[in-house]
């Protein structure tokens, strides 16, 4: 990349002691724009680009697919941007075009989802660990349901998303620790709100003694949460998952969902850009970088975790912007 | 009651109409005779509607005529039976015959009543078909009938008809002109389109004659003579009309035995050698068509074989049929015959692409060099070979439709009513051809419904009926009323 | 409309304009960078739109192809899991993908079912093949010497491996469309089946080929896809069949079949790449990149049937006649055809 | 004669209902049939509409964007108001569908454009002007109504109000088509259009009518969409054409056109959501649905064509050997 995007006066202070640029170009490519979730996430990245003086764009597909983010991929290319905040629809499809930007000079960082080979990238900030979203859902469910337990499904986004895929297999493993659980069925609504809901109409036919849902995805929990709310099993299914809080305030207070959880998107795009921005200016962020005031280390394969999940109930659903 | 004064209609390049009149009087049938692309379809699509004339007037009844949809046309008291039927394939015969005008019984479609009307027409034409079944797959000759009852159900003041005998065979043309003349005596006025000049005579009361767009002549019946008639249409003396050359039949070439298609024809056996022309001749509806088909391979048939010079020639393998030089002009030259959207050149080619390829590339050039060959071997009228057929007279598409399969340089050609809708100069040269190429030595197979062509030309005639091969008759023993007495069933003095 | 000035012939010049015009206003579009990428990026759709040609020309069409695309790939990526050797698996893959073309090449000519229904089905049943055969496990394990085919370039240039792949694809198919026998028959086809039939073209078999080429191109492109995204996935290339058909009738392709060029295809599916490239270039939002599709497939159709008009107005009459006279109507049947042809 | 044509669906329907049932006895339970029936409510009305189009040899595949674009527009007439609104809703759906109706009837009848390509665009500007208008900003149910959201859910008679309206619409349909002139005059113009036009039927007028009947129905589900799913976003009712006519095609209403009945396309509709359904409650594998439910889809238009070539078969011999 050219440096002139360096160009000109006051900087940042960065982690170790080297200096953020101003004025860096950034992009912020969700894996599908048009989707609150990703929406919200954006906010936190301009925020940071604010507090940096760096210009960004949010520029993605419409319908979430690798091939589609390629061809934005591109395009950041060609407008010669500084640094290139991800979330990849899919792991691998968008790697050859990772590289291709990595190749021409552009520094690339993942957020919300990341792709299979990490050298295609220089970090990736996740919202959380796999492992606290997963035994974070099983023990919802759990506590909803109650101490006499039963049978649980779980309805997820497209079968072949990764993070939710992560998730569900923690989850499955995590399940030992509750034995009164017993997962029967996982199916999936592709993260469209009428295929969801039909799904979720489906499981309860096909499991009668069925006493829980997970639905960890915004789309899915929402579309299961209006269906259940409708339907005879509205307080007899406890569903749980991860939603928007601002999606989901009707259901917690009719009583269909008790808690769910989420992390705030804001701080993925947020951190993302910090990542990125710091490694565009050749500040070496191995031992960490600076933001916000808080410093964030890195784990192996470069990751960087937000926090645990933000849990939602009746009490405190209503304070979050979301 | 009804004129046209000065009628004058351009296509592009082409003057369609060039200065018509007409003149009908209540209470006549008036015969509307010309060559292939006189004009005379032109002129009746004006009346009904579907032209716009570029100069003259129309008037009906002393006023001015406005013809500018069909829909008033008919309103205005005109109906037209078309020179191409066209039905509606997916809904009953009943239907068809009262589309866009059903019977209504509060307010809504009264199917019963309807079907009573529709049963009513067709007994008052004898034709026996049920109104309830759908168009589809009706032979030509059931789809005119329709359009005739359809006609009918209007009982309009003035009732063109554009050659609708040319797809009937002599029973149903003769029932048909019995209905002309009803409708006469109720007082309507008939105009009577044909190439059949006996008809026009049986028929007409006054005749309008034209050539090149213009009305060349207007004259009574009682006061002409169809050789008079024959010389205003073509402009000069008319030459013998079946010009046969006498030829030697050869060795035999196409042999069918025992040929079978349950419903559609039984045990059909007969031979046709090198040089000799046989006729198929036959009521409407007899199966000769379906028997060609199965021949060429269109069709498939149950048992029975066909030989080609002695070998056998697979089934519903038209390709092989081409291979072994059998050509078949199809009796339905708008769907079967031709690509309506494509060029003369294009359509007269598309069987011969294997002759006209350069290094397995097609040669536009060759095609266009045939096409243009072929066209002025048959003085086919035409803008263009870029022109597309569709625009064509309907006696020139006919002569296109000759062309293609005559460039296939045939051994045996089967044509199907190959002078269905041609006007007499051209059936004239038709004959001529077919019998010039009987004589060097092409085997011909002749379906027609019009007795003097097939007494006229064929060598041998063989009768069918309901399927059935019923006679065979030399060129000899064949006369008008034997070969009726065969196809309508009565026994065959021999 | 004129002889002289048809949609197919506007096209290549729509290409040349935006190529021209789009360097100007953006040098960052006109470098071989860009236009490399262009180019790779319309590669699936290209290569399925060659057999969609022809077989739209047949008046036929085909709905399937982006489920066949992705099931070639699935197959692929299936038989590489179990240790297929990557070569012979691409070989197979592609091997499905003719079979997907001949299942609906027989229910539509064998049988005579409309290939609109027929092809709505096997929509479905390929694409869940796919889910049946990866369910939520995509494989991504592929040789980077593979992968480079389907994103690399040649060294030291900007050409694309794919590029030569649609050279040659394109002259193939277009002298095969306007210039051999086989060509010939599509359109005569086209036009008129039954007056085919009687010309002795062979329709069955010309149209069953047809949806095998469809088949064979389309697992062709579902292999590009596979290597330029190195993975397979169930969820691949969905929704192609649309931007592919919307490609060809935007070329000028009559859908009723009978008519159209090759050119016309290939200026098209270039022009519509080059034009959403140069768009994404000036940021134009991605939701209303489907306004423009969609009203450019409208403009393709509106112009011509415009251009008409205008020449009507000279000659007042003219299409009252070619609407609803009688014997200049290629659609009004004689003998009617029966239904159960 | 037409009668016969819807028969075999319905059979396949009644068979398919009943195995299930046989299988899960709470695939027919009191809530399974309700949401068996909201199933089916939004593509059957929507089928209804397109069996207009489809009749007269044309078709419609701008009804998912018509259906997201006219839920949108629906969703904020009445967003933040209380109470009421099931009626603006519905009228609202109603206005944007035949709007949009009227814009691709005109491309076709005035223009002539054939419609796959006149619908494929407009499917893609609707499909963008919704996307555009909506952006990230779902929609969701805390903003609409009670009554809306109540609307898509409670029923009458153990029917859903959705399904009413569905069965409404069908009903009015299918006495246009059956007994009035201009409903018969679609059949004509699909059987054969030129034709039709020297019969004097308003060929153009026809065409704008079908094609806004099948807008005002797509606009319809566009408002029972929106009560259904308590909420609309950028994607609704993206992917919703091809569904629509296949259930047309599969209740045996003809692509070649003339053929086919408001009551088949309805079956057609209800067959098609019910195999899916059915998929799941036999706890048919997730990852084997869709093949499944392809293949019996091919099965179901075989089929239907099997038996039609049979009738018409029948009916030619019968006159063939007519004297
Ligand atoms: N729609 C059309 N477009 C262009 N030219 C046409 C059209 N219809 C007819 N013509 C031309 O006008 C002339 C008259 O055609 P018309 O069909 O009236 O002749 P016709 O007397 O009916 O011949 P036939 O006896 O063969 O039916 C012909 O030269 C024909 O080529
Ligand atoms: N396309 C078709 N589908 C079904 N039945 C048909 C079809 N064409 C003809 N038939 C029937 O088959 C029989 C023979 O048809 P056709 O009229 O061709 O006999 P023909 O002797 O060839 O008469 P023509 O004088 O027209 O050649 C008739 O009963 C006709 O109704
Ligand atoms: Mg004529
Ligand atoms: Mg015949």
């Amino acid at each position: 990349a050219d440096d002139s995007g360096g160009g000109g006066g006051g900087t940042t202070p960065g982690a170790n002691g080297g200096q953020i640029k101003s004025g860096l170009k950034i992009a912020v490519v969700p894996k599908a724009v048009n989707n609150p979730y990703f929406d919200a996430a954006f906010t936190g990245a301009k925020k940071a680009c604010g507090e940096i003086g760096a210009t960004c764009e949010q520029l993605g597909p419409t319908e979430a697919s690798g091939s589609a983010q390629a061809q934005f991929i591109n395009t950041v290319v060609q407008q010669q941007y500084d640094a290139l905040v991800i979330s990849a629809a899919d792991a691998n499809s968008v790697v050859p075009a990772l590289k291709q930007a990595k190749a021409a000079g552009i520094t690339v960082v993942t957020y919300d989802a990341d792709v299979a080979d990490d050298s295609a990238r220089s970090a990736m900030v996740r919202p959380t660990t796999s492992d606290l979203v997963g035994k974070s859902l099983d023990k919802w469910i759990s506590d909803a349901i109650g101490p006499q337990g039963g049978e649980i499904a779980i309805l997820s986004a497209a079968a072949t998303a990764e993070n939710q895929n992560a998730w569900i297999a923690v989850m499955k493993q995590d399940l030992a620790n509750y034995p009164q659980l017993k997962l029967v069925d996982t199916v999936y609504g592709d993260d469209d709100a009428a295929k969801s809901a039909e799904k979720a109409s489906a499981l309860l036919q096909s499991h009668p003694n069925l006493k829980g849902i997970i639905a960890p995805t915004t789309v899915g929990i929402a579309a299961t949460a209006q269906y259940l709310s409708g339907s005879q099993y509205k307080g007899k299914v406890a569903l749980t998952g991860l939603g928007l809080p601002s999606q989901m305030k009707a259901y917690v207070k009719d009583g269909t969902v008790k808690t769910f959880g989420l992390w705030d998107p804001a701080m993925l795009g947020y951190l993302g850009v910090y990542a990125a921005a710091n490694v565009a200016s050749k500040i070496d962020i191995k031992g960490g970088f600076e933001a916000g005031g808080k410093k964030y280390t890195l784990e192996d394969k470069g990751l960087v975790t937000v926090g645990p999940p933000q849990e939602f109930t009746a009490q405190n659903v209503d304070s979050f912007t979301f | 009651m009804l004129t046209v004064h000065e009628a004058r209609k351009h296509f592009g390049g082409v003057a369609a109409l060039d200065g018509a009149q007409l003149t009908l009087r209540t209470g006549e049938i008036h015969g509307l005779v010309g060559e292939n692309g006189a004009g005379k379809s032109t002129l009746l699509k004006t009346l009904a509607g579907v032209h716009r004339l570029d100069s003259g007037e129309i008037t009906f009844d002393e006023a001015p005529f406005d013809a500018s949809s069909p829909r008033r046309a008919r309103e205005a008291g005109v109906a037209v039976i078309y020179q191409e039927p066209s039905l509606f394939p997916d809904l009953s015969l009943a239907e068809n015959v009262f589309v866009g005008r059903q019977p209504r019984r509060r307010g809504r479609v009264d199917w019963a009543g309807m079907r009573r009307r529709a049963e009513a027409l067709f007994a008052e034409l004898g034709v026996y078909l049920d109104p309830e079944r759908r168009a589809a797959g009706l032979s030509i000759a059931d789809q005119q009938l329709v359009e005739i009852a359809k006609a009918l159900s209007l009982d309009a003041k003035v009732i063109v008809m554009d050659e609708p005998t040319a797809a009937l065979s002599a029973s149903e043309a003769e029932r048909l002109l019995e209905v002309a003349r009803r409708l006469r005596d109720r007082g309507a006025a008939v105009v009577f389109v044909s190439h059949r000049l006996e008809e026009v005579f049986a028929l007409c009361d006054r005749v309008t004659v034209m050539r090149d767009g213009r009305t060349v002549a207007e004259a009574a019946i009682a006061g002409t003579t169809p050789a008079e008639v024959v010389r205003w249409m073509v402009g000069r003396e008319l030459t013998d009309l079946f010009p046969k050359v006498p030829s030697e039949a050869g060795e035999v070439l196409l042999e069918v035995r025992g040929m079978r298609r349950a419903g559609v024809f039984e045990d059909i056996s007969f031979t046709v050698a090198r040089g000799e022309i046989v006729a198929l001749a036959g009521l409407v509806g007899s199966g000769r068509s379906e028997v060609v088909r199965a021949v060429f391979g269109i069709d498939r048939y149950e048992s029975g074989t066909v030989l080609i010079g002695g070998s056998p020639l697979p089934q519903g393998d038209p390709r092989a049929a081409l291979a072994r030089g059998v050509a078949l002009v199809p009796e339905d030259r708008r769907q079967q015959g031709l690509f309506m959207v494509a060029s003369v050149a294009r359509n007269s080619a598309v069987v011969v692409l294997d002759r006209l390829r350069r290094f397995g590339l097609v040669s536009g050039r060759a095609e266009r060099g045939m096409a243009r060959d072929w066209a002025d071997r048959l003085r086919l009228r035409y803008s263009g070979l870029e022109a597309p057929v569709e625009r064509l007279s309907g006696g020139n598409q006919q002569k296109v439709v000759l062309a293609k399969w005559l460039a296939t340089e045939p051994e045996l050609l089967v044509v199907d009513e190959p002078t269905r809708g041609i006007d007499v100069a051209t059936k004239a040269e038709v004959h001529r051809l077919l019998s010039e190429r009987a004589a060097r030595g092409l085997a011909v197979l002749m379906i027609s419904s019009e007795l003097p062509e097939v007494l006229g030309m064929a060598d041998r005639v063989l009768v069918m009926r309901e399927g059935r091969l019923v006679a065979e008759l030399t060129r000899a023993e064949a006369t008008q009323e034997r070969i009726m007495l065969a196809a309508t069933g009565q026994a065959v003095p021999t | 409309m004129s002889r002289l000035l048809t949609w197919d012939k506007i096209l290549p010049v729509l290409l040349v304009l935006t190529l021209v015009v789009g360097t100007s206003l953006d040098p960052r579009f006109g470098r071989g960078n860009n236009l490399a990428f262009v180019v790779a990026d319309i590669g699936e759709i290209m290569l399925i739109a060659f057999a969609m040609t022809l077989v739209i020309m047949t008046g036929e069409i085909d709905l399937s192809v982006a489920s066949i695309a992705a099931l070639t790939s699935c197959v692929l990526g299936w038989l590489v899991r179990h240790g297929v050797p990557i070569g012979l698996a691409v070989v197979l893959g592609v091997a499905a993908g003719v079979l997907c073309g001949a299942v609906n090449g027989f229910l539509i000519t064998a049988l005579g079912l409309p290939s609109l229904a027929v092809t709505i089905g096997t929509l479905a049943l390929f694409r869940g093949l796919c889910w049946a055969l990866l369910g939520d496990e995509p494989v991504a394990s592929y040789p980077e010497s593979w992968t480079r085919l389907g994103s690399g370039r040649f060294p030291h240039t900007y050409i694309p491996y794919v590029a030569p792949v649609l050279i040659a694809g394109a002259i193939v198919f277009t002298v095969l469309l306007h210039f051999t026998r086989s060509g010939r028959w599509i359109v005569a086809i086209g036009q008129s089946a039954e007056a085919a039939t009687f010309a002795g073209i062979p329709v069955a078999r010309v149209k069953t080929s047809l949806f095998l080429l469809s088949g064979f191109m389309s697992a062709l492109a579902g292999v590009v896809y596979t290597l330029r995204f190195a993975s397979s996935r169930p969820d691949g290339a969905v929704g192609y069949e649309l931007l592919v058909i919307a490609a060809v009738l935007f070329g000028g392709v009559s859908i009723f079949g009978g008519a159209g060029t090759m050119w016309g295809v290939v200026s098209a599916v270039l022009f519509l790449g080059a034009l959403r490239s140069l768009l994404l270039l000036e940021k134009v939002p991605p939701n209303a990149l489907n306004i423009i599709t969609g009203g450019l497939l409208l403009v393709s159709v509106i112009v011509p049937a415009a251009v008409t008009a205008l020449q009507r107005r000279r000659k007042p009459t003219r299409n009252k006649e070619s609407s609803c006279d009688p014997d200049s109507s290629a659609r009004s049947p004689q003998r009617l055809p029966s239904s159960s042809r | 004669m037409t009668t016969t044509r819807e028969f075999p669906v319905g059979l396949a329907l009644v068979v398919v209902l009943v195995g299930t049932t046989l299988a899960n006895n709470r695939f027919l339970s009191a809530q399974g049939r309700v949401d068996l029936m909201v199933a089916v409510a939004i593509t059957a009305l929507m089928a209804v509409g397109q069996t207009f189009v489809i009749v007269m040899k044309h078709v419609d595949l701008s009804v998912g964007s018509t259906l997201g674009l006219s839920a949108y527009f629906a969703a904020i007439a009445v967003r933040g108001t209380e109470g009421g609104g099931v009626f603006t809703v519905l009228l609202v759906g109603l206005v944007v569908g035949v709007a949009v109706g009227v814009l691709n009837g005109a491309l076709v009848a005035v223009l002539r454009l054939p419609a796959l390509v006149v619908t494929l665009g407009t499917l893609y500007v609707i499909k963008g002007i919704q996307a555009v208008l909506i952006g990230p900003r779902r929609i969701s149910v805390d903003q609409l109504p009670d009554a809306v959201v109540d609307f898509g859910r409670s029923t009458v008679l153990g029917v859903p109000y959705l399904m009413w309206m569905c069965l409404l619409a069908g009903l009015a349909g299918g006495w246009f088509l059956r007994t009035q002139r201009a409903g018969r005059d679609l059949y004509a113009i699909g059987s054969n259009t030129p034709a039709a036009r020297l019969v004097g039927i308003p060929v153009w007028r026809r065409e704008i009518l079908a094609f806004v009947v099948s807008g005002a129905t797509a606009g319809l589900a566009g408002a029972l969409y929106l009560a259904r799913f308590g909420g609309v976003d950028a994607n609704a009712g993206s992917g919703y054409e091809l569904p629509v006519v296949a259930a047309c095609v599969v209740g045996g209403v003809a692509i070649t056109g003339g053929v086919g009945t408001v009551l088949g396309a309805l079956l057609g509709a209800a067959l098609l959501k019910t195999i899916g359904v059915s998929l799941s409650a036999l706890s048919v594998p997730e990852f084997w649905q869709q093949a499944v439910n392809g293949a019996l889809l091919l099965l179901a238009i075989a089929v239907d064509k099997v038996i039609n070539d049979r009738r018409t078969r029948q009916v030619t011999v019968l006159q063939e050997v007519r004297v």
